[in-house]
């Protein structure tokens, strides 16, 4: 399938170009702003409510307009720079239209909920310029684009860390842009030279079009393992993946928190996105090839995140950890391989960011209250805050993994896929699941339970701001735990068009898929067929495991004795 | 004996000069001269706003002159061309850095006039050497001899010897001087023994003799060519400030006057790059299997010391000055290249950095204050809150010099991994991207400075004041490293017009 | 009328909507009112249900309605389905009629607590937890059950958590039931695996008609169910949390501690048991072999507890062995039967020592306890009667299901048989020990030496009395069905056993048949009748007569139930919490370490190079000749002479 | 001449080869900013002395030409090098080029 023919197919554009709204409206946001006296506080807030939620509003339309199949949809194309073949090239398919959504909605949200502490001005032109940043990494087909955008998010981060941020704040934001700066360095080298390779070896002229460079490859295997390394190195960071994590705990804990609910919600998603769109879009091969390292890197986030979450005195530095294991799931779920996988991963990337953002804007208004984030001076605040403890409460048991609340949903398919493609690292990382419960409610309990220190006054309570700023937030934790449906639904034909692409392009399929069943079977004619070629699966799947299969026909008859002895 | 007589028996025929070719030129050095008359004939009259407006004008003219010769030369029917029997060429390699020049002196003008003042350095002598200065790089530019790129560069060094050592009243200044000016006549002599060496080897110092003759004759003892090749690299290096030919740019830009480092950092660094271009990648490009590995090698270490050198440094002109030798590792990366597309690169990256680097001297000058020597990093603290304009466009000339995607910084830096990647040095283009993050160090120490930090003196904030025509430079190169981030498209186009070629006579 | 089965969990999800909006404004009673009804309602439809598949011949008593699609991914498609059945209708019945009652009784007990809507708000949403995991048409809706439960068993056991204790013993069980969740999840995965779906009715037409396990595969599933089924229902060793469980509140002890959550891990056994048929016998017996070793184990834990709460905790975890122990012999019948009983009796007794909690003002020691019963005759008189149905003293309830359990073992294996005796025994032992040390002997209470000094107030504050009318009516109704719930499967002829022929068609004619003649059987229930009476006898003649000391029955290390949980804790607070900071410190000085150690070689590095610029003309000229230098050098090797 | 021995082009190289190592290295050496300078013109005319022998050698004019700019060239740079170097030197008593170090780092 070539470039052109899936420009062919892809839906009918609307009438006016929704990607470059998206993406421009917060810069022009950003200029109206700077444009308005530094005096006019309200002003700053209004303008900047109102451009991005005309963001929000059109990402929001996006899911209705958005058909529900494999292709880019809404594509917006324009030539930038001819002789080096870069154009703005930009489109939305199932995997990025929620994150679209999400970075659509979620700065509007923290620039209505959280007021900045000085500087209102910069602070909004700032937090706009982030959001087009972020919306433009998610909307790029071209990889000159993606890198543009995924470079300059880091300015406003730098800043609002920065200027922002608390005592410790210079450091912080310093080492998170050298670290992911020197990430997005060897990418710069590996995206050239991928353009570059295609366009030599495919004798085209040099283009960076991802669909192009995607649909047919003409890179030795070698040089593709190579350049995947130098993509997702950049991607660890950004995510981050053990063992590239360490800016991740210090950047949030030194962040408002408006940048910690941004750096959480939306901005790790540059990092696990740039995984399943050009890591395993562009190197199926290599990506397979890799898979093993991928996937113990994520187990090892995941248990070794939650580990070092236990131990967090920092109740910030806590939740930051915890992302860390989250983000080691959607690593997982990517790396299977398989559509369980990564829509799981798809999935987890929204769900951690509602809930995960949501956490940090309850640390927030913790801090808010108790100018601490020492879990030790923090006790008893049940007692004089209920709401505050529910909502708390809610929040932490999505984040946990509960079934009935989002995050269950992610966490549960990519488990799901990771078994399906290697049981071991799924079994393993499924005791993240015990662990996460430790540490939350291990946290929950020291800061909400017990007495109350009688020396300081009673928190107050969630005003009602407070509750109706977090409100959104709780609605979607529990409407995508109960009917995630309509997001699976949109998100699986981008998922199985990839998974297909990946299968495609490696020539022994070494995937083991589970058997397709069809829901509430009614004759056993097909059954009989399809337990057949289960059985066919099972023992494939088994020996190329090379796990516990083996004697097994000695088995089955001791299964028989053993039955018959009930007779 | 016999050859002497002969001499004596030939009428002396002058080769035919093609004067609109020269125009730039000519212009250039004639109001250099004619300025210097006007001063010494009414020494009192002339106030140093009138002169800079002088070399702003004369330079604008130069600049319009090379319009009609850029058409003229790109035209297919006509082409680029040679002129004084083949010893200087026009083609869009030389218009464009003649272009480049006369637009930084225009707005280095300014500068001069505001910080010659406040330095109380009078007199003509200021613009007359720039206009000469400017006469030389031109020259270098289009040089189709050797001993005319002699000359041109001599013109440009002695020019700007003086210009350093200008500001006699200040140690540092004279000592930059001194430095400058030894070590430069060093690596001149080096220069010229290359070239007698490779006059030897090839019997010419004629760029397309030379040329003809490395593809004609395949010598079985090169010898004397590949040592003229190194002396001829060394006194180039040294122009451009590489390792290890770097030393002297450090302390030279930290002592001489601000507005001439800006000079020095853009136009100096066009024609050298400009000289080393035609000399290496178009006269001796058969020998690039020769020169490349050395280009590589130094390319390496200019990077990496250019920006670990700049990131433990305190002062401000000095971080600049690393900061510029790790962008010449940049430049040497397109340069080993050897290909058009590294051409292309280095030359798009020449345009672009000569804006910054204004750009951020600039600022530097009007931050360090009426002394002018307020020049150490604690003395930008909180400029943010002093001077917002101020702050925005200097930051966003160091994001540029760091290549944060949307200024030109990025592009040119991007342009030119490309050429180096096309020719399979992938290694350097991975070593390039680190430097850049290690230099990124050193701008963000900066932003630091400016943004996140308190004013160290709140008294000086009121001495801060920016006049028109500085506030106009900076506008200039705000806009031109914005824009070209943003749509490189124009420029873009224009280098690839830009390619060197030889032409006899 | 099958269809209603989706209002089963639909009464207390509304319940739990409404006091989530107007708890507080309700306040206290018509909150508690509001969600007995909620309860009572989900009962009424169970019943409507229950009748709707009785009158369907056996093959025909399957209902399943799918409300919308869950979670759809690819070949997994999980739906928001309901499974009515025999077994899952059997188990919502008693849920459900045990949950009304203990919702009402809990009106009295909460009566002036200040979150008294907030308790009925976690209890409503308990029970609809618990319906959604007896009543999901997959496994993955069970699961939601399953951690709903434990997340509701959280909530209530650190319902009072300004009490430090209380908040570690919630977070515990969570922490404790998570472990076995992983297990359960695994289990999960292993099906999807190898079948392709979640849904009960694909699984077993796949394994029972198309045998689309291999015996390897089975067996796995089988042991992670079953390391699930053991943290839910506190089989050794992940019983740890079940006493201390009990610092909840105690109708919470009764309705999840005792009667409903505890027994979901025998419900999903049985639910499972194709799976297990398939399974390699050491599972199995692995199963049954757990189950009695946690029978004995907990057994001589209750016989040393002076906290009322704990003997009946460590009852629980005792009885439910014995449900294992029938589980894992393939008497799932038995299993079912013994659960019904054990539901009864067991929230017939939290409730009674709730009830006399209540009367002694929170007091909980035993030994403060003695001769209640003509304070409390009520409480007494029904208290008794859950005794002897415990105890197994036929006719009451106890005496049935225990036999049939007895009889399981049998069939695996005689010594199997002796220690689940003597388990029973101690059962008698240390409920007759309660009741002796409660109810009779002489009041320990008010005037004793201790107390002698109190001022007079003191004295008239302990005065016990008996409760409302809302606590002891429960305890009345439930009473009479720890008496005779025995009619369910007597085991005389084929027709007697209704609850046997009920569950059949769920059974897939997996029910093991135990192979022992009638005469046998009635000796072992003769003997298992003596074994009860003399586990009686010896206790009146330890705490009526005081013939024996009673230390030398009560070691301290029955009290502290062989150590194990002081060890377990000890080590998780010592190398375990050790090895986290041991990580903890790795990441902050060796991986970030290595981060800023290179930020710091970077500069140390820059330091270096910057002594070159000495500022000397002649060194940098210096410099510039070497660099000539070194490039003429290179040429020169590359010269051709 | 008349002792019949010629002396080839090669020699004049060798000694315009050892001119301009001298002058290099006596850069190196001397502390006198002078005589450095003195050093500097040195090595200019051992590159004179090669284009001369060079273009005699090849009976080529260009190298005698090129001396011609050379020394115009050389010139200028006296006249500019001596001034700076007497400004500089003007406040130091002994002139020696190590005592100009402000500038480092």
């Amino acid at each position: 399938m070539t470039f052109l023919n899936l420009l062919a197919a892809s839906s009918s554009q609307p009438t006016f170009p929704v990607i470059p709204a998206l993406v421009l409206l917060p810069v022009f946001g950003a200029i109206a702003v700077a444009l308005t006296p530094n005096a006019r506080v309200g002003l700053h807030k209004m303008l900047a409510t109102i451009f991005t939620g005309v963001t929000g509003a059109i990402s929001v339309w996006l899911l209705t307009a958005f058909k529900t199949n494999s292709e880019f949809q809404f594509l917006s194309n324009q030539s930038w720079i001819k002789s080096l073949g870069i154009e703005w090239f930009a489109g939305i398919d199932g995997i990025s239209l929620f994150l679209v959504v999400l970075t659509g909605l979620l700065f509007p949200f923290v620039i209505v909920a959280i007021n900045p502490s000085h500087d209102h001005k910069a602070y909004y032109i700032w937090i706009q310029l982030l959001q087009t940043g972020c919306m433009g990494v998610f909307v790029s087909l071209d990889l000159f684009m993606f890198f543009v955008f995924f470079e300059i998010v880091l300015i406003p981060m730098y800043f609002l860390i920065g200027k922002w941020g608390h005592a410790n704040a210079k450091y912080a934001a310093t080492k998170f842009f050298l670290y992911t700066m020197f990430g997005s360095a060897l990418m710069l080298v590996s995206i050239v030279s991928l353009a570059v390779l295609h366009s030599q070896n495919a004798d085209t002229d040099l283009t960076f079009n991802l669909l192009e460079i995607a649909t047919n490859p003409a890179i030795s295997t070698n040089a593709a393992r190579m350049l995947f390394l130098g993509f997702v190195i950049a991607f660890a960071v950004k995510v981050p993946l053990f063992p590239v994590h360490t800016w991740l705990p210090d950047a949030h804990t030194e962040a408002p928190t408006a940048g910690s609910v941004i750096l959480a919600g939306v901005m790790l998603k540059l990092g696990t996105y740039g995984f399943i769109r050009f890591g395993l879009f562009l190197f199926p091969e290599a990506s397979h090839f890799f898979a093993p390292l991928f996937l113990t890197l994520g187990v090892i986030g995941i248990v070794y995140g939650a580990i070092v979450a236990t131990m967090q005195k920092d109740l910030k530095r806590l939740v930051a950890y915890s992302s860390i294991a989250h983000l080691g799931f959607i690593i997982l779920g990517t790396f299977a391989l398989n559509t369980q996988g990564i829509q799981g991963a798809t999935v987890q990337m929204i769900n951690h960011g509602l809930s995960t953002g949501a956490l940090f804007m309850l640390v927030g208004i913790i801090y808010e209250r108790k100018h601490t984030r020492q879990i030790s001076e923090l006790s008893g605040m049940q007692k004089s805050a209920p709401v505050l403890a529910g909502v708390f409460t809610l929040v932490m048991l999505s984040s946990i993994g509960l079934p009935g609340l989002n995050g269950f949903v992610g966490e549960f398919l990519i488990l799901l896929g990771t078994f399906t493609a290697n049981r071991w690292w799924a079994v393993v990382a499924a005791t993240g699941v015990i662990l996460a419960a430790l540490y939350l409610l291990w946290a929950y309990q020291r800061v909400f339970h017990g007495p109350q220190n009688p020396e300081d006054e009673p928190t107050k309570d969630l005003t009602n701001w407070e509750r109706l700023t977090l409100l959104p937030l709780i609605v979607g934790i529990v409407f995508l735990g109960i009917y995630p449906k309509p997001m699976l639904d949109r998100i699986e034909p981008a998922v199985d068009k990839l998974v297909s692409h990946i299968e495609d392009t490696i020539e022994d399929g070494v995937f083991t898929e589970p058997v397709p069943i069809t829901q509430n079977r009614t004759s056993f004619s097909d059954l009989l067929m399809q337990t057949h070629e289960s059985h066919g699966h099972n023992k494939h799947g088994d020996t190329h495991h090379g796990d516990h299969d083996e004697g097994h026909d000695s088995d089955h008859h001791g299964n028989e004795n053993h039955s018959g002895g009930h007779e | 004996m016999k050859q002497i007589t002969l001499l004596a028996s030939q009428s002396i025929q002058t080769p035919s000069v093609a004067w609109t070719g020269l125009l730039p030129i000519v212009i250039m050095a004639a109001a250099a001269v004619l300025l210097l008359t006007i001063c010494s004939l009414f020494p009192d009259r002339i106030t140093t706003k009138l002169l800079s407006i002088y070399t702003a004008l004369a330079s604008l003219a130069a600049l319009i002159t090379t319009f009609p010769l850029w058409g003229k030369v790109q035209n297919s029917s006509e082409g680029p061309y040679s002129t004084l029997a083949g010893a200087f060429g026009i083609d869009g390699f030389s218009l464009f850095v003649t272009m480049l020049i006369t637009t930084i002196v225009i707005i280095v003008c300014p500068l001069l006039s505001t910080f010659l003042e406040r330095e109380n350095v009078s007199g003509p002598e200021p613009y007359v050497l720039l206009l000469l200065a400017a006469t030389g790089g031109m020259i270098m530019a289009g040089a189709n001899d050797f001993i005319i790129l002699f000359l041109g560069i001599e013109v440009l060094s002695i020019s700007s010897y003086i210009l350093v050592a200008m500001n006699s009243r200040r140690i540092q200044s004279q000592e930059a001087g001194l430095k400058y000016f030894i070590l430069g006549a060093f690596a001149s002599g080096f220069l010229l023994y290359g070239i007698a060496l490779l006059y030897g080897a090839t019997g010419s110092t004629s760029f397309t003799a030379i040329k003809a003759f490395t593809q004609q004759v395949e010598l079985t003892n090169d010898a004397l060519l590949l040592a003229a090749l190194a002396l001829l690299i060394v006194g180039l290096a040294f122009k451009v400030a590489a390792v290890p030919f770097h030393f002297w740019s450090p302390d030279v830009y930290q002592g001489s006057p601000t507005p001439f480092v800006a000079f020095m950092a853009s136009a100096v660094k066009v024609s050298g790059f400009a000289a080393i271009l035609r000399v290496l990648y178009v006269t001796l490009g058969e020998y690039r299997a020769d020169w490349q590995p050395v280009i590589y090698a130094i390319a390496i270490a200019t990077l990496l010391t250019g920006s670990l050198l700049a990131i433990v440094q305190t002062d401000l002109k000095r971080m600049l000055a690393y900061s510029s030798i790790s962008h010449a590792g940049y430049l040497l990366v397109g340069t080993q290249a050897a290909s058009d597309q590294g051409v292309k690169a280095v030359l798009f990256y020449l345009a672009t950095y000569t804006f910054m680097v204004i750009g951020s001297f600039t600022v530097v000058a009007i931050n360090a204050g009426k002394s002018g020597t307020e020049t150490s990093l604690d003395s930008i603290a909180g400029l943010a809150t002093k001077k917002p304009l101020l702050a925005i466009s200097f930051t966003i000339f160091l994001l540029g010099q760091a290549g944060i995607p949307l200024t030109s910084g990025f592009f040119a830096k991007f342009y030119v991994i490309e050429a180096a990647i096309e020719e399979k040095s992938y290694m350097l283009a991975v070593i390039a991207m680190i430097a850049a993050v290690i230099g990124a160090f050193l701008y963000l120490r900066i932003l630091v400075k400016i943004w996140l930090s308190q004013p160290t003196d709140q008294e000086d904030s009121a001495k801060l004041t920016i006049p028109f025509e500085i506030g106009l430079v900076l506008a200039i190169s705000v806009v031109a490293t914005m824009f070209l981030g943003i749509w490189p498209e124009p420029l873009v186009e224009m280098v690839e017009r830009a390619i060197p070629v030889l032409v006899a006579s | 009328m099958t269809s209603l089965v989706w209002l089963i969990p639909g009464f207390p999800l509304i319940g739990f909507t409404l006091l989530l909006i107007f708890g507080r404004r309700l306040g206290e009673p018509q909150a508690g009112w509001l969600a007995t009804a909620t309860v009572s309602g989900s009962f009424l439809s169970a019943l409507a249900v229950f009748f709707g598949l009785a009158t369907k011949p056996p093959e025909e008593r399957v209902y399943e309605v799918t409300l919308f699609e869950w979670i759809p991914s690819g070949e997994l498609s999980v739906g928001m389905g309901f499974l009515a059945d025999p077994l899952s209708i059997a188990m919502a019945l008693f849920v459900t009629g045990v949950g009304a009652l203990i919702h009402m009784y809990a009106i009295g007990y909460m009566h002036g607590d200040p979150k008294f809507s907030k308790f009925f708000l976690y209890l409503n949403l308990f029970v609809f937890a618990m319906l959604m995991l007896v009543l999901g048409d997959n496994l993955l809706i069970t699961f939601l059950g399953w951690e709903g439960v434990g997340a509701c068993s959280y909530f209530l056991i650190s319902f009072w958590h300004e009490e430090p204790a209380n908040a570690t013993a919630g977070k515990k069980a969570f922490v404790t039931n998570r472990v076995g969740d992983w297990g359960f999840m695994v289990a999960m995965f292993l099906l999807f695996f190898n079948i392709g779906s979640l849904k009960y009715s694909d699984i077993f037409s796949s394994v029972i008609e198309a045998d689309a396990l291999t015996q390897t595969t089975a067996t796995g599933i089988v042991v992670m169910l079953f390391i699930g089924a053991a943290g839910k229902s506190a089989q050794f060793p992940l019983y740890l949390w079940l006493p201390d469980a009990m610092a909840g509140p105690t109708p919470v002890s009764a309705l999840i501690h005792a009667a409903t959550m505890v027994t979901s891990g025998v419900y999903l056994l049985t639910r499972m048991n194709p799976v297990l048929a398939e399974a390699a016998g050491w599972s199995t017996d692995l199963i049954w072999i757990v189950g009695l070793f946690t029978a004995l184990f907990a057994a001589t834990a209750a016989v040393a507890q002076n906290d009322i709460k704990k003997v009946l905790a460590y009852s629980t975890v005792s009885q439910l062995g014995f449900m294992f122990v029938a589980v894992g012999s393939g008497l799932y019948v038995a299993a079912i039967f013994h659960m019904i009983t054990h539901a009864f009796f067991k929230a017939l007794l939290f409730l009674g020592a709730g009830s006399v909690i209540h009367g002694m003002h929170h007091e909980q020691d035993m030994r403060k306890y003695g001769a209640l019963r003509k304070a409390m005759p009520i409480t007494a008189f029904t208290f008794i009667i859950g005794w002897l149905a415990i105890a197994g003293i036929p006719p009451f309830s106890g005496f049935w299901s225990k036999d049939e359990v007895l009889l399981a073992a049998w069939n695996e294996n005689k010594i199997a048989w002796v220690m689940l005796l003597a388990a029973a025994v101690m059962t008698a032992f240390y409920m007759s020990r309660l009741v002796f040390m409660t109810f009779f002997g002489e009041k320990r209470w008010g005037t004793s030496e201790e107390e002698a000094h109190d001022n007079e107030t003191e004295k008239h504050e302990i005065t016990p009395h008996e409760s409302p009318v809302v606590m002891w009516l429960p305890l009345v109704l439930l009473s009479g069905l720890a008496a005779i719930a025995g009619l369910l499967n007597l085991p005389f002829s084929h027709d007697t056993k209704h609850l046997e022929k009920w569950l059949e068609p769920i059974l897939f004619g997996n029910e093991v048949h135990v192979n022992a003649s009638g005469q046998t059987k009635w000796l072992l229930a003769v003997i298992a009748i003596i074994g009860a009476s003399v586990g009686v006898i010896a206790a009146i003649f330890v705490y009526l007569k005081n013939r024996v000391a009673t230390s030398k029955i009560e070691h301290a290390i029955l009290e502290d139930a062989w150590r194990f949980d002081s060890t377990v804790s000890s080590f998780m607070d010592g190398p375990g919490r050790r090895s986290f900071e041991a990580t903890t410190w790795f990441d902050q000085n060796i991986i970030d370490g290595a981060v800023n150690g290179v930020g710091k070689i970077t500069q140390r590095v820059s330091t270096r190079l910057r002594s070159t610029q000495t500022g000397l003309i002649r060194s940098y000229a210096l410099g510039m000749v070497i660099g000539a230098v070194a490039i003429i050098a290179y040429f020169v090797s590359r010269m051709g002479f | 001449m008349i002792l019949g021995l010629s002396i080839g082009p090669e020699y004049y190289l060798a000694l315009s080869a050892l001119l301009f190592t001298i002058g290099a290295g006596g850069l190196l050496i001397r502390r006198n900013p002078l005589v450095m300078f003195m050093c500097i013109e040195l090595m200019l005319n051992a590159a004179n002395l090669a284009f001369i022998s060079f273009g005699k050698e090849m009976g080529d004019l260009g190298g005698q030409l090129s001396v011609l700019f050379v020394l115009v060239v050389a010139a200028a740079e006296v006249v500019i090098g001596l001034a700076i170097v007497v400004a500089v030197m003007r406040r130091r008593p002994k002139a020696s080029v190590d005592e100009v170090s402000v500038l480092r780092g």
